[in-house]
């Protein structure tokens, strides 16, 4: 569906991207994420043209980005909803105006934009405010007009540029709820750029992560999280380390989907006989399970014991360096 | 003086008619034209949504050839237009040829730059979703910044007011031109300021009502 | 620069001891209609009165009263009696005329349409100047051509003066200049031979000339502030304006447009 | 510090604020949360005076906002930092210019001004970026310039709407570290308004949820985050219910800092001798620690076992509904 | 024709001297002019800074008045100011105070509405920091809105160039006045377009010169 190979684009003498390959699948849900400033936004905006690139390919459907300037951008737009990282709003039309622009601009007609524009605006629960103009809005609801909008051409790709940085929790979990549904009754391909690593274990199915232009590090986003590459590491820091007791030995276990409900820890702690406390743990919701990484904190002596049972068990372990 | 008071008593109805239907029409026109001048500018120039410097150049090259001459120059040299468009080179229905000729490139450039000042965000965000050019002109654009454009047009309508008394030149009258031949050229001061005051009720009128818009706009 | 009567006398300055002095300027103001001919007799002015001649035309017929009157000029070569009269009585001003010569412009009604005074119709369409100077000229010539009556003691009369217009006649203000080009949308215009002359027509194709007498009174004279109305050098400029040379010159170029009225 | 009582705010016919109460004290960070369009935004405005109140009082160092306004509302405002939620950055100057703004303001002489906006520069790690403009920085640069901009004059009060919600992980632990830092050192008094709850575990010492206008929950971080009061609940939604497995029962029991390295955990499985799984677990950072719940499942037989065990050792624990 | 070419050819310089000398001084002056109202006008204004609505409404006036007046009769009024000022009130000197205070109110007018552009966020930002007034004026809304504020003094300058030629009446020359007199009033097309040719040349380059400008510093 969308296909890059060795993109390369410079801004100036900057180069933002030096290689970028990668392939998402109709119907993925993929996550690029990177830190600030390593070019994410310059990618979503290169799949929709609306940013050109030097050199390579980048191709949506089997044809070139590039080629759609001659032949049909605008139908081709037509099916890519984006969503702004800052919203882009139209300051002088009201919610009900700015979502429905889009679908004026298809010449849909009134009736049946009226229809879409208030079930969107149900959607992301701003009915209340759909005859106000953005600049009173809070952040988060200028952010949810922007959401309404990319969607109300249902698109076949979405792209999300941090599209719930400002929202609460609970709002964030029922657009992320939303976008599943819309991934999965039809089938639309989402790319989601953010920052919440949230995000990506509740919806996507791949991740990518952008790092010096590159982006070397792809895949489920379960193994990712679960390899702990160090790309991810540059990433998000390895913030537990300063926490960890620095007596003992720290073993860091990962479970995965599969091993949850199998009472691994109860069964150790009973087998092996040897004392341990769960320091740290990540138990995190992904899109179909819980998956993540506990710590657990024992005796140097007991170390080989644990990790032996560990193996056994077929489950992956690492001992953590802590640094002494 | 009591005098003078019942001359201008007499003229200024029928003066101020005059200039009514002058300053209306020729911001009618020049309205229109400008705004189709400012969007094709704005659409070709180098930042533009369809850059082509041919035409802008063109376009800026004949905006700036109008407004270099003075404005008198500017309605003799455009007589035959005039003729041929109203039929005649006199009267207030001629003069509003060469006030729409020359006030529209005025409002173009107005409009030109309030246009450019539109957030290029907003304009990628009408291009992310397919909008035509024409669109985004319409739809984005010009939405976002009409009250500059107010804004713009107040000011234009008040020195349309202004050009209207040099028009005096076409036998068009109009207070202005009141002003200046019964007024100032025969050392009347009650018509001339009195006129003048006139005026300027019309323009802190249109003032006013350009101010009042902008808010209820902005 | 300073006008002459700013700077004649008493310049006790470095420049005492330089010989060779700067000529003393003086500062005649005129308008398009008489440029030409007062750059003619800047020539001769200049080199019998031993002074410099500066030209300084004024696109308007009311300022060069204006700047003379306040001393931003010497003199003024532009205006018909009448004009001047209005002037000094509305403005309150002491502007006088000197001498009793001056050069005259030939008046008349011009048309492209018709030939005769008496083809003029009913309700026709006048052009006249829009000028107060040259407007008064027009309605006056129209008064003494019997088609309007103009009400009593004004000087300088408008449209709204006319109390008899028996022939119903539209008259159209109009810029001097333009009135020559508008002789297609009215059916004929009050105006000066000159303007048909400069626009390659031809000034004596008028279908009536203004009468001597009028044209003389209404010939245009040299105006000076009251208090310098004695100076030396205004002989110098009479006769560089009004000699025989300046007759030949108006003769030969701007024939049938001007006359000399001396 | 920070006082407010009974504040109330209206916009036209919304009431933003019905009965604000809540007291910050100096050297606090103060984590205000609450769902998007709660008033949080607003709340910050009003400190600094931006955004005037309706009734009721609004104290800083014991003065009256209002009052400001006719004695120096400069000098009170000059020591209130705010980095807001849409940055608000001069396009038209460079990073370097908008970072030194604040300092020019207040006439600092050039020399100070460099060499404090040279360390703001490093400190958010913007040095390459110093002479661009606004316009071409990525979102999360912005944002670094924002919080930079905030912090130029030293204030003694720093407002942050969002001052993270742009940056990958490893940035936004870096900034949160540095305002601890400053915290800690210059002892400044930190509001911060967030969607982050991480943030708030991180960083801030008290908490106050944002609802329907009024500020009922209020406390500790760690407190309120153990009680998950409804107000908590209703902001983050109770996510894993949805993902606990169904069969058997599940307990939640909440860890304290102390319990953490006490081996809980494994000594109930030997003592107990029941089997369970952990499926499911916070263990999250917080200021000084770390802290959380985790869910485990057993057999409805062994509920009893466990929750008396958990209850000598003086744990709460909570039995789920998983509504079969 | 020749000699037609000839006279062009001898009063092109001096009378271009004349122009810039004007249109130099008069720009200059009125842009002061018109930023120290403009600014006033957006502290004062409703929802300015330090709303006042007695100055605004007095200032508001006095433009509307200004820009009320025909020209010439603006020039003729206020020559006692004029001779106080230069000493004289003709020639090019004293044309540049009429057009300084014709233009003053319209480059206070399209500065005013380029400062009410400015994102009302901005100004909070500034607030926040405890910047005061006038460095809110000066160093975020005028700095902000530089690049409209250039287009305005580009539209500003062309606007005086097309006065200077009605500074005639003052006897101050230049290219415009000249156009008039020696062209358009003698009927010789030769000077007209000769001189209006050159006219074109400079507001070409004026507004060459102001897009680029407004390029660099967008
Ligand atoms: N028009 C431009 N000109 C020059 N540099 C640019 C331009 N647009 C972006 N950049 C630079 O390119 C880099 C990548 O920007 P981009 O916005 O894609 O980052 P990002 O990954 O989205 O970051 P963030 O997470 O902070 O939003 C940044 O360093 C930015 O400063
Ligand atoms: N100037 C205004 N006029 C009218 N309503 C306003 C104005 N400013 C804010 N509001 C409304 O007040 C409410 C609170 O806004 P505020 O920006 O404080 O929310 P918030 O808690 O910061 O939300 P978010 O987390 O989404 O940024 C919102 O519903 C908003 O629409
Ligand atoms: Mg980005
Ligand atoms: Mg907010």
């Amino acid at each position: 569906m969308i296909e890059s190979i060795n993109l390369q684009k410079s801004f100036g003498n900057t180069q933002v991207f030096k290689d970028i390959n990668l392939k998402i699948e109709e119907g993925d849900i993929y996550g690029l994420v990177g830190r600030s400033g390593a070019g994410k936004s310059t990618f979503l905006r290169c799949i929709n043209g609306l940013e050109k690139y030097d050199s390579g390919s980048l191709m949506i459907d089997g044809i070139e980005v590039r080629d759609y300037y001659n032949k049909g951008i605008r139908e081709f737009r037509k099916n890519i909803g984006m969503i702004f990282q800052h919203f882009s709003l139209m300051n002088r039309k009201t919610v009900y105006e700015n979502i429905a622009l889009p679908m004026e601009c298809w010449k849909y007609n009134k009736k049946d934009i009226d229809k879409r524009v208030k079930e969107l605006l149900e959607l992301v629960g701003l009915e209340e405010k759909m005859n106000d103009k953005p600049k009173i809005l809070s952040g988060g609801q200028k952010q949810r007009v922007a959401i309404a909008r990319a969607l109300a051409l249902n698109p076949k790709i979405l792209l999300c540029d941090e599209a719930t940085s400002a929202l609460d929790p609970k709002t964030t979990s029922s657009i992320l709820k939303l976008l599943r549904d819309i991934n999965e009754k039809l089938g639309i391909t989402i790319v989601v750029v953010t920052h919440q690593m949230s995000v990506i274990r509740e919806i996507c199915t791949k991740v990518g992560i952008l790092e010096h232009g590159e982006l070397l590090t792809k895949g489920d986003v379960e193994d990712i999280f679960l390899q702990q590459p160090q790309s991810l590491i540059n990433l998000l820091g390895e913030e537990e380390n300063s926490i960890l007791p620095s007596k003992g030995k720290n073993i860091r276990m990962f479970y995965r989907k599969e091993d949850i409900a199998t009472n691994i820890i109860s069964r150790m702690a009973r087998k092996s006989d040897v004392d341990f406390s769960i320091v740290w743990g990540k138990l995190e919701k992904y899109r179909d399970g819980v998956l993540g990484s506990i710590v657990i904190n024992t005796e140097e002596e007991n170390v080989g014991i644990i990790t032996d049972y560990l193996t056994t068990l077929g489950i992956k372990w690492r001992l953590i360096d802590n640094g002494q | 003086m009591d005098n003078n008071l019942t001359i201008l008593n007499s003229i200024i109805w029928p003066e101020l008619l005059k200039t009514f239907y002058m300053v209306f029409f020729s911001t009618f026109f020049s309205t229109i034209f400008g705004f189709m001048i400012a969007i094709v500018l704005s659409i070709t120039r180098k930042d533009g949504l369809n850059p082509n410097e041919t035409i802008y150049k063109v376009l800026n090259t004949l905006i700036n050839v109008i407004r270099s001459f003075p404005f008198i120059i500017l309605m003799v040299a455009i007589i035959p237009l005039t003729r041929a468009l109203v039929g005649t080179s006199i009267g207030p229905k001629a003069a509003i040829v060469p006030l729409t000729v020359v006030v529209s490139p005025f409002i173009a450039r107005l409009i030109e730059s309030s246009l450019n000042e539109v957030d290029k965000g907003l304009i990628e965000a009408a291009k992310s979703f397919g909008a035509s050019n024409l669109q985004i002109v319409f739809k984005v654009m010009i939405k976002e910044s009409i009250p500059l454009i107010i804004s713009s047009i107040t000011l234009a309508i008040i020195s349309i007011i202004g050009f209207s008394s040099m028009a005096g030149a076409l036998g068009a009258g109009g207070l202005g031109a009141v002003a200046l031949t019964y007024g100032y050229q025969s050392f009347n001061t009650t018509i001339m300021y009195g006129t003048v005051v006139v005026i300027i009720f019309i323009v802190q009128i249109v003032q006013a009502t350009g101010n009042f818009l902008y808010r209820k706009l902005k | 620069g300073c006008s002459i009567n700013a700077n004649s006398s008493d310049d006790t300055s470095s420049e005492v001891d330089t010989k060779v002095e700067e000529k003393e300027i003086i500062k005649i103001g005129t308008t398009g209609f008489f440029k030409d001919i007062v750059q003619e007799a800047k020539k001769d002015f200049e080199s019998t009165s031993g002074y410099e001649l500066e030209v300084i035309v004024f696109d308007d017929n009311v300022t060069p009263n204006i700047a003379l009157d306040e001393g931003s000029i010497d003199v003024n070569f532009y205006q018909h009696v009448p004009f001047l009269d209005a002037f000094n009585k509305e403005r309150g001003t002491n502007l006088v005329k000197y001498g009793e010569k001056g050069i005259a412009c030939t008046y008349g009604i011009y048309s492209s349409k018709l030939k005769s005074l008496e083809e003029i119709p009913n309700g026709a369409k006048i052009g006249i100047a829009n000028d107060s100077s040259n407007r008064t000229r027009g309605l006056r010539f129209l008064e003494s051509n019997g088609f309007i009556k103009i009400k009593d003691g004004v000087d300088l009369p408008t449209k709204l003066d006319v109390i008899e217009n028996p022939k119903n006649l539209d008259l159209i203000e109009i810029d001097g200049p333009k009135l020559i080009s508008s002789m297609e949308d009215v059916d004929a215009v009050v105006g000066y031979g000159i303007y048909m002359l400069l626009s390659g027509k031809d000034p004596k194709s008028a279908i009536i000339f203004d009468n001597e007498e009028d044209t003389k009174r209404y010939a245009d004279v040299i105006v000076l502030r009251e208090d310098n109305k004695n100076v030396e050098w205004v002989k110098h400029l009479e006769a560089a304006l009004t000699n025989e040379k300046m007759r030949k010159y108006m003769d030969e170029e701007l024939e049938g447009a001007y006359i000399p009225a001396y």
